[in-house]
């Protein structure tokens, strides 16, 4: 019978920290690429992600993904719902502790832990359709989309008992087709509903802070070795080596996508090292416990190189995926998730108990192959549905999209009243409006007039 | 030499240069700027704080011309500028005594 | 007899590490909310708090505040000098490590985790008197107000033997008396003692790096699940079921404020959102290891709902509390500690053993409610009242408070000699000053009248 | 015969991720000292040696540095290139793990921490070269030098049979002398080889983003804790006081940059604070492990007063070390590992078996001083020697440096065809190049003169 | 009709505004500009490099206004943005040939 | 009076201050600007989008200057401001009627 283990613990918590941190990561990578008028709604579709699916998920979403884990003869279509608001979860303060599996990892910080992936994964699809998003909208969909979308699809890919895991026998470790592509179908869906942006293709839309950019792709990449290293649930020699397949894919990546820029366009650009590494972390999440060093060396190489191409498709195909999420996350993942079926080593899939098999370049024949693009199909095939339906119910209804004029003045004008930056050159130009709290006291249009060497005097009595 | 001004809308700066160019205007100088005027402004919150911005984006262009160009371009920019909204701006033309290309020294026409 | 738990220490170095990173993420909350020409003074305020209360922590402040916590019968009301400069502690290397009471972790490891409690505490006050602060009048504040509030304060609160924990069983998990009520009864009174910015209520002073705020929201929050689920000093369920807490209420706050903001102004806003994750992280602090996820819904909601109006108290009183420390940490820290009295739940208040009671909704009844209003009471007393006293008395002898011209100017220039942005339109027009200590070998007057195409030849014989 | 230690791995795992971190801190630290023209050249000089290093290090890098580690009589000059590729390393998820010594840490584990160091110790570099590199010869230096100079060196150092370490008994934890003296060192090199700025010393280089400076200084502080503390590859007594003394030293250094800067220039500055920061880390990096927290209030506060001084050199001697990686790495790392010849406290080196002795101060004479002068002295005189000549090649041939055109244009232009900020205020004035791929379908020349309030329809048919 | 320039101190731009506005004047376009003159720059410190900074924050104000109006607009700017103290800026006037109303092409008086 | 007006290279500024000074000439006004002209832009990708920028960084200086220094000072700001390559800028003179120092109230040159 598990006990409680204090160093799979400290991993576990220590993992969901880092997820957590994924999801601004992923704000600074798409909000320094968007226009400096619609950097804060991009910020806020994704901050909102984390308070919406945090709620969702204590009331009913881990019950319904996780719920029945460990019940090896669970439904493995759908969880439970005994778990509704973590009520019945013994933390171990007295009486026996609720663990997960055989990791020795208490119930509460699996769930934390598998909560920080129900945040992020929907957040990804925010790339698709900045600049132009109503935020109440974009609210409503994210919580349909994880209640209809992420929760099931989660417990069919995670849980052991879920039927992609136990009866497909897929190898998905930390979500290439839960998260990935599951985020792409519905970011693709939600791109064709929305519509394009006002002057796609042609107006120039370059992004507005670069650092910025690297900045979310440096705290991605970190907070990513909690996400493929964490969904050990085990501080072992199996999370050291996903870790370091999490890392050099992710490295080969980097290089892979510069080699298809260069050849391209004939620079190594900033954007695209930092699109790089998150098109090696992407296809690497399905992999890392599958692959040794060197088949992650692959696992990054090509999808680096062939989502610098992929990323084109939006101009060919004339959709406005504005920050490449169907580029990057639907081609990243369903590569990955195939990659397995050619470089899954042996040694790395004895860590399965789901009768997975080794990829064909390891002597494991075509059948991974096979069951890894069922996995990936699957999944694909029912949330692009969904999310599509979900998309259009919300947009005709609440509305998803801004007015064009909104648009054109800025979303983070129109809809959160705020300016990302002011660096103070004509701040002398604002000033209170009547309906300021502070007018009760302070009416500007006396103050307005005052010099501010005689302010001290001025607010003698406020 | 006349210095034409104008001061239009952000966005329209790309078509501006365009119709100048295809009656072969090539110089031209650009500065950001923001305006008062019938077009209103924005209100923002912060933490309570209720601030209204009348400013409004735009950018201002120089132009240096010869005299005898000065009414067909002051209408080729001012077409170009139009969207027929409040707030498409002003274009104004001011005398110009002489004006100096700095690489060479030129005056006059040759200047430009 | 306990031994080294390798486990728990692992979690414990984490969430040190995560807590001192809290500190710069407040710079960045602080930062991006005041205008451009003093970010880089409330950066520096943050910074030098981590500088010195190190010193002071190591020389004498763990000792004052946790010297005696392994001893049942310690004093308490203050801990010992006998471990000044930490000179007695046994690491273990050789001989019988020093461990905290049970955990299985050294005292080396909860000294530096405790220590970041003491950095961030005062750090927090920074927020109420941003734009017009004397650095080296701040720097000597901080060093007084630590040694003579936050030492004691932390010994009551935090130590075993601590009176506030042991003798009236106030359950005060990570610090809602402690650090935030504290810090905001010290804004409080800096605020009041130092006066109203040059212009305040009268000019506009709106954030100059929204972006900013959200970073440091960001890094906040990832900190704080060091700071709450560490304090666990354990890697067990308590530490996953506070995690899941702070994740709960965080959120939920995040949705309070930007409900009341929708009510208010009728936008959300980012600043908003990134304010109501911080209400929530300060008003769950205290409750993290008393309530039950669903309990911690509400311990975020209602605070983040409160604390959006608790701001615009400023504006009607007329106090320039700048970054709204008494709205969100005072306001925010009282509610947190109080709502305990109302949301404890059994199962998770088995976890303390100085026989604090569940709260009123469960069946505990008015008494923890009392305890904890009277911890509050004690130490908003304590800290206001010396608080006061300390900062009149720095006020009047080294000054807090620039000039009004330096204040107009920008305390970053004036108090720093920097400017925090140089987007390199201008920069043409610098030059090095005579004083340089280049101008020895490279006289600018010469130099500056070089063209960069000749600067080789210019440099031949530096 | 040891076993896995869970949470021993947790914390070499978790410290991995906040050493990886560091790489992305250091180029923002970096990133915000240069001008805005250049900044993201330095983003990607940072950027890029993450990608390549971990590739050399799985392929052979590991192998050289480590891949005798577990045999006492393994070669002390160079590891073995057995382990090449990482291929027969066993994760222990069937058979027995290898683990590394007897930490109970899986070698994958400490493979991943390793590989950190060895990625940024080049990257320190890139400060030296600002603002003039050509990203194609950096980019093949890098993997020149880790394999030339850091696998070596680290192997020398680090290994439990590298001769320095275990022949020269010197003490150096984490990397005085492998990577700081040894960075500092190529750095010099490099800053010779590829000369001045254009305009050095007549044109002032103002940091562009100060506020990027502070956020660099933190993510390292924080990374910086695995970095030292991690390096005890148990999350022990020995690892806390570790901690410990990095918190302690890089205070006191913070104060004593601050002090000589009070003296020189009569401000504190902000850069001057988070230099003084990086100043006390690199000196307490090798020292953490042998002194005592009284101790570490010296080991910082020395090289923090020291390197301020430094700093000037380059101004005298008239070499452009750019951003002073010779005055704040190797002058800071010369004195950390010179220090511990007089601060080392017997109970700290206890933890060391090669037979270092305690320092002068502490009663243990003169030797161990000698030792580490003698352990500073052959890594720099190997490194700068082969650091000269490498980056020589490199010059002669690829090319290190870009034209002087290119340098006052600005090498983010001309190297990655990128600009770092766009505030919108002018971007009317971009348009889509004919070469554009969204060219064949949407010729913007018709386009461009479209007014938005038409987009849609001028989409219509893309 | 004439262009009244004025460079004036960042913080009496609102209050320029507002006392144009009660004299029924409200356009006007303004820029951020930096100025040399008496008011003394700063110096700054960067690792040991000292940079003086002789340049001053201003804003730069372009009004066009009918000729019977300059003497008193040109009273009312310099009265709002006087401080009296070394750097409040100076306000000039220059003369204007034609102005255009880009929105609807109108010129003259009618097109402000 | 009248206003000396130049668009230069922005690195050019400090010399150009600097000759202006040793001829007296101690106050200046500073904006950034842009230029378009015979000096090409760069290209710029990202992300398989490229994008061309035309638009050349300057600033431009306005110069208030008495009618008797026009000439002298013409020269030595297209002298210090020469590098002979391309995109150099412009430099030019309008009249100006009445110059007020806003701190006192002064015209004409005492208001310089
Ligand atoms: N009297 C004026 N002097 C200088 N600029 C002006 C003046 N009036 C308007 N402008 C500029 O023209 C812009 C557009 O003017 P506005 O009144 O908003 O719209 P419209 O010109 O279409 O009537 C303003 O934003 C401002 O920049
Ligand atoms: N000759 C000039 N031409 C253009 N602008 C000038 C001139 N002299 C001063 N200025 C502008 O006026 C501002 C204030 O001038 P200054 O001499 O500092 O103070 P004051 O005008 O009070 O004497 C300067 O910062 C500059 O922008
Ligand atoms: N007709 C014009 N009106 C206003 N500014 C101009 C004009 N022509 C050029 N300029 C300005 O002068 C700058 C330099 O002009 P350019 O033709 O590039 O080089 P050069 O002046 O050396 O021939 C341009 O960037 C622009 O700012």
């Amino acid at each position: 019978m598990p006990t409680l283990d204090t160093g799979n613990t400290a991993w576990v918590l220590a993992s969901s920290a880092l997820v957590l941190l994924m999801t601004p990561g992923l704000a600074f990578f798409y909000g320094g690429m968007v226009r400096a008028k619609s950097v804060l709604n991009m910020l806020m579709m994704n901050f909102i992600c984390i308070a919406v699916v945090t709620v969702a998920w204590v009331l009913y979403g881990w019950s319904v993904s996780f719920g029945n884990a460990n019940n090896a003869s669970g439904n493995s279509i759908w969880g439970t719902l005994a778990q509704w608001g973590m009520h019945d979860i013994n933390t171990g303060i007295t009486g026996k502790a609720d663990l997960y599996g055989s990791t020795g990892v208490p119930l509460f910080a699996v769930a934390c832990f598998q909560l920080m992936f129900a945040i992020i994964t929907p957040a990804l699809i925010s790339g698709a359709i900045a600049d132009r998003t109503k935020f109440v909208g974009w609210t409503v969909y994210v919580c349909g989309w994880v209640t209809l979308i992420y929760f099931p699809v989660a417990h069919w890919v995670f849980s052991p008992n879920g039927f992609i895991n136990a009866k497909l026998h897929v190898m998905d470790f930390a979500g290439g087709t839960a998260v990935h592509i599951n985020a792409g179908a519905g970011a693709l869906a939600c791109a064709l509903v929305i519509g394009r942006r006002v002057g796609f293709k042609r107006d120039p839309m370059r992004p507005h802070n670069v650092p910025f950019v690297m900045l979310g792709a440096a705290l991605l990449w970190f907070g990513w070795f909690g996400f493929n290293a964490g969904s050990a649930l085990t501080a072992s020699g199996q999370a050291s080596v996903v870790f370091m397949n999490t890392q050099v894919a992710t490295c080969t990546a980097v290089i892979g996508w510069l080699a298809a820029e260069k050849i391209q366009h004939g620079k190594f650009t900033t954007v695209g090292a930092a699109s790089g590494a998150v098109a090696g972390l992407v296809a690497i999440t399905p992999a890392c416990a599958s692959v040794s060093p060197i088949g992650a060396i692959f696992v990054g190489l090509i999808p680096g190189f062939v989502c610098c191409y992929a990323v084109n498709m939006k101009w060919r195909f004339g959709f406005d995926d504005s920050l490449d999420v169907v580029g990057v996350h639907l081609v990243g993942g369903i590569l990955g998730t195939l990659l397995i079926g050619l470089f899954a080593a042996p040694a790395e899939v004895a860590g399965y108990t789901n009768g997975a098999r080794a990829g064909l370049f390891y002597g494991g024949g075509i059948d991974q192959l096979l069951a890894q693009s069922e996995g990936a199909g699957i999944v694909f095939g029912y949330s692009f549905t969904v999310s599509l339906i979900l998309a259009f119910a919300v947009h005709k209804t609440i509305g998803l999209r801004v007015s064009e004029e909104d648009e054109v003045t800025g979303v983070d004008q129109t809809e959160h009243a705020e300016t990302a930056y002011d660096w103070g050159g004509l701040s002398g130009a604002l000033h209170r409006a009547a309906a300021n709290v502070a007018a009760a006291t302070a009416p500007p249009s006396v103050e307005s007039i005052t010099d501010p060497s005689t302010a001290e005097k001025a607010e003698v009595n406020p | 030499m006349k210095l034409i001004t104008a001061v239009i809308k952000p966005y329209k700066l790309d078509e501006v240069k365009a119709a100048l160019q295809s009656f072969g205007v090539h110089g031209l100088t650009v500065t950001e700027a923001n305006g008062y005027g019938r077009q209103r402004g924005h209100t923002e919150v912060y933490r309570g704080a209720e601030y209204t911005i009348d400013l409004v984006p735009k950018v201002k262009l120089d132009l240096l011309v010869e005299d005898h160009d000065v009414e067909t371009l002051l209408d080729v920019v001012s077409k170009a500028a139009q969207t027929g909204k409040i707030g498409d701006g002003k274009v104004w033309v001011t005398p110009v005594e002489t004006v100096v290309r700095v690489r060479t020294g030129e005056r006059g026409a040759e200047a430009l």
